[in-house]
């Protein structure tokens, strides 16, 4: 993946957030304060916007900067933790000016981390790694048995949007939901949509 | 949604610059940023306090920012938490060397970004900042058994800001304020009732649906799900249920003395809020618990929701004497008694 | 209509009640009737000023008792006036000698009273009484030539209030008090906009309706007819309206200077009316006339309505001097600068 | 009239204005603030129940504590103006055990005038005067013509209707109504409607 790739990813990312944007905030008013399809959209669009000059030549700085970008352009839970996941995914990958298969599934699993480390959720939480993890795990898994990366992406975004239809199982414990404790259960987590079509937007390339 | 504004999109800066143009001498902005608003009087030695939040609440965050409460406020987009960045801007300004406390409300996004505020601070400014997190909403589930506190954050941080406000104005340091801060946070309890939704300016539809003759206890600020939705009942029966569920969550003796907030949300009438006090006092009386003050007004909105809120902050001879200094910010002055 | 409240027929007495409890250090009643209520700190010697009208306005009109304010007020039921007897109950408890000055807004139900209250003050109490009638709406039509003044009182009244509590303060006499109230009355205009309507508690139902994408400009605080009902406009296209309305009823020189209160009227939350106020800075600066002072917030409401009202006073600089003194009533408190 | 037949009156008026509650505030939200119909039924019940134990043998006594009753408990424009008419007619009959009809007639004429003295309105001004002075003269007329008291009440009632009904030849000049200006003319005037209501209320014995 060169530059110009992983920017056009970055603007399908923005563009699939803006297509739903009224999508999540549905979502949202069931759970949350309706923001969501707001912050997503506004901030993948300025993450997007912030490198698509193309200016930067280090993929990681490029990640790097489109976080911070993000970050300080929709500072909600959401907004924080696509940040952290897209400053650690610069992080990792600094110095590369072109990704290799292996580097693609790094990225994301460094964009996980990222989201983690600063939320402390773990999987089952019902968050954004709930839609977003299934995805990582079966792109490492296809890209580790050698089937294309297209293919990977594709085996993934269908997983990572099992996961999302999947949180009606779980009992959210963190953010706005959480305070429904139990009656959290029956419904979609938000964010682990927000994962799921990330993925979606990865794949369809 | 009837709003009076222009393009939803401005709806937080041109609220914003008004601000600034009709109190000119008590508010300024830092770092070119109209969202970073500090006091213009700084003093120096003093314990600065900053606090921020999402937009949507006025007074709140920003209205406290004034002589005796806070010194520097970040606000983000409506019910948005504001940047890391920014509250670095504001932490950096209103440092005197007595360090910083940050007090807030217990969100996620907040939560996120003012620790890494702090950090930022602490690393590349060498400024000690301290946080007190606040979280008291009756409603929402309390912490598991020595877990960190799960409850939202409501109109009972006005209390936490009054008193750590006083505390920092009479020259305490900073483990000092934050502990008085912290004492107003864990005795302080608030429960919400809403009778209407409230509606982003941004999203331009209500964030949830509620029926004519329905209303619902315990509904958070930004709309997050109360305890129960019912049929809408007497002002004394929900005052009852409401000062109830306080009175369960921390224990008043005979003889305790209590502050109490009646918070109106945004479109519920002045009127309504004192029949309501009425009741408290009423209520508190029968159990012999004496009130101190009673606040009655809007302190924290949800935009333009229609209900109240109760909140009761248990007292003891500290806290009563921040309690009773003067403030003087935009929205909130108590002038001292006898002057 | 969703209300906290119980019987509506107790509606203004529980509300009574409430202010009684939660305001014990400033406020009290006479004649054993809560709708008569006075200042808990007579000053001997003082000119004494009174005020009254119909309950659904808080903080209008009882919130302004108080230092630098009025010493007494009589509130009737929801939109009513209060009666002559319990004017007179109010005049008797607060003249200490010097006489007492009704202020109040020109509707005929409040003149009949207080005319009828001032006759008997002076018949059977030997009480000067002197009577200033606020009346400022431009929304509603002036006096024909040499008429006396058929314009409906709202929010400008707060200004009023202001000054002549002010100058009574100051120790001026009670045809002094009366001058300046005057010219303070003489020199406001208002006008305002509603976005819904208003519910009488006991009538149960709105007293109009008004379409989802509609606004009524003009309208009075009882939910009066306005200029013109139209589709929503953004806030500056309303401002600038209102703003001109205001504009071409009283001149203005270049380098006036004014004072502006952007009154909500409920329901609108303080970011709308900020960003209104925003706009009327920036109109008054381009036509060059100075903003004294800005007061942003609800001063006078129409129970729940959805809406604001624009005032502006023209000053000079004897008003400029009882606009800036100090003032500590429950709902409304001013801190001389530099204090 | 005995003081019996003068106190069941006032229950009449009473009455008749708890029945037409909505209807007045109906008429009064059109032009004003829509407590007519709260002001006059409390008002009239207030002034009914002052007086209808029967103490007050003095029937221009009467009269005067029930409008002092009415003026305190519904100090509103219409209540005021109520209340000033009938210690007005109170004034005017002070001394009386037992009315005449043409006592009956100067008790409506002393109200009529206790009402424009205070509210110094004209006729064609658009109000309670309108609605009430066209019954009170074909009272006068039809008493001085000389037929029963009974008939000439009647007759009164049917032209105080056609007096409030005349109303919307007229533009309001007091009151909320006033700031209508022209754009008043079109509608019916609530205070005539309550002139018009308490003749009828009279008639019906
Ligand atoms: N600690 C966490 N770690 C990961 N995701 C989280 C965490 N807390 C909440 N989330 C996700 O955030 C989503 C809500 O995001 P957002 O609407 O931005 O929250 P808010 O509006 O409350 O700031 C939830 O649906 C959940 O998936
Ligand atoms: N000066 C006046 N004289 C006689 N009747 C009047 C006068 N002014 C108003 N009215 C009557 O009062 C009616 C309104 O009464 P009311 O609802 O009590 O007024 P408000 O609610 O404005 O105090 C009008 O319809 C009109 O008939
Ligand atoms: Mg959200
Ligand atoms: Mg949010
Ligand atoms: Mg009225
Ligand atoms: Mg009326």
């Amino acid at each position: 993946m060169n530059q110009q790739e992983l920017i056009a990813m970055l603007g399908r990312i923005s563009k699939i957030m803006e297509e739903n944007r009224d999508y999540l905030i549905e979502l949202d008013s069931v759970v949350g304060d309706s923001d969501l399809g707001l912050t997503m959209s506004d901030g993948f669009r300025s993450a997007y916007d912030s490198v698509s000059d193309g200016m930067e030549p280090d993929l990681g700085k490029l990640l790097y900067k489109a976080g911070k970008t993000m970050g300080n352009k929709v500072p909600s839970t959401m907004g924080t933790l696509m940040a952290a996941g897209l400053m650690r995914a610069g992080k990792v990958l600094k110095g590369k000016m072109e990704l290799t298969d292996k580097d693609v599934v790094s990225l994301f699993q460094a964009y996980k981390d990222g989201v983690a480390d600063l939320g402390k959720a773990k999987l089952g939480d019902k968050t954004f790694l709930d839609g977003f993890q299934p995805g990582i795990d079966r792109l490492a898994a296809g890209v580790n048995a050698g089937i294309s990366l297209e293919m990977a992406l594709q085996e993934a975004a269908d997983a990572a949007w099992a996961g999302f239809e999947n949180t009606t199982s779980m009992v959210a414990v963190h953010g706005r939901a959480a305070t429904r404790g139990e009656a959290s259960r029956s419904l979609r987590d938000p964010g682990a949509a927000v994962g799921a079509l990330i993925m979606k937007a990865v794949a369809k390339r | 949604m009837k709003k009076l504004m222009n393009d939803p999109e401005n709806y937080v800066n041109e609220m914003l610059e008004g601000i600034y143009l009709t109190h000119p001498d008590q508010l300024t902005f830092t770092g070119n940023d109209l969202r970073c608003l500090v006091t213009v009087t700084k003093t120096e030695g003093k314990v600065g306090i900053a606090t921020g939040g999402g937009s949507g609440h006025l007074p709140l965050f920003l209205g406290y920012v004034g002589k005796g409460m806070l010194d520097g406020c970040c606000v983000g987009d409506v019910f948005q938490s504001p940047s890391a960045d920014q509250m670095l801007e504001v932490t950096k300004k209103i440092d005197s060397g007595a360090g910083v406390l940050y007090i807030y409300g217990n969100y996620n996004g907040d939560i996120f970004n003012f620790d890494m505020a702090a950090e930022m601070a602490d690393m590349e400014e060498g400024i000690r900042v301290e946080q007190v997190v606040a979280g008291e909403d009756v409603a929402s589930p309390p912490a598991k058994d020595g877990g960190k506190n799960t409850r939202r954050g409501v109109a009972g941080i006005f209390f936490v800001y009054k008193c750590a406000g006083a505390a920092a104005a009479s020259g305490k340091d900073l483990s000092q304020v934050k502990r008085i801060a912290e004492k107003a946070a864990s005795n302080v309890r608030t429960i919400g009732v809403a009778l209407t939704p409230c509606t982003v300016p941004r999203v331009g539809h209500p964030g949830f649906a509620i029926a004519e003759d329905e209303m619902e206890v315990g509904m958070g600020i930004h709309g997050e799900p109360g305890i129960r939705r019912g049929k809408m009942e007497t002002a004394d029966q929900i005052t009852e249920e409401m000062v109830d569920k306080i009175l369960k969550d921390i224990s008043y003796e005979p003889g305790d003395e209590t502050a109490v907030l009646v918070n109106g949300l945004g479109a519920t009438p002045l009127d309504e809020q004192y029949i309501v006090a009425r009741k408290v006092h009423q209520i508190l009386k029968e159990k012999n618990i004496g009130i101190h003050r009673c606040y009655v007004g809007e302190y924290v909105t949800s935009i333009e929701m229609a209900g109240l809120s109760i909140s009761l902050l248990k007292l003891d001879e500290e806290l009563k004497g921040y309690l009773d200094a003067p403030a003087d910010t935009p929205f909130f002055k108590q002038i001292k008694n006898g002057e």
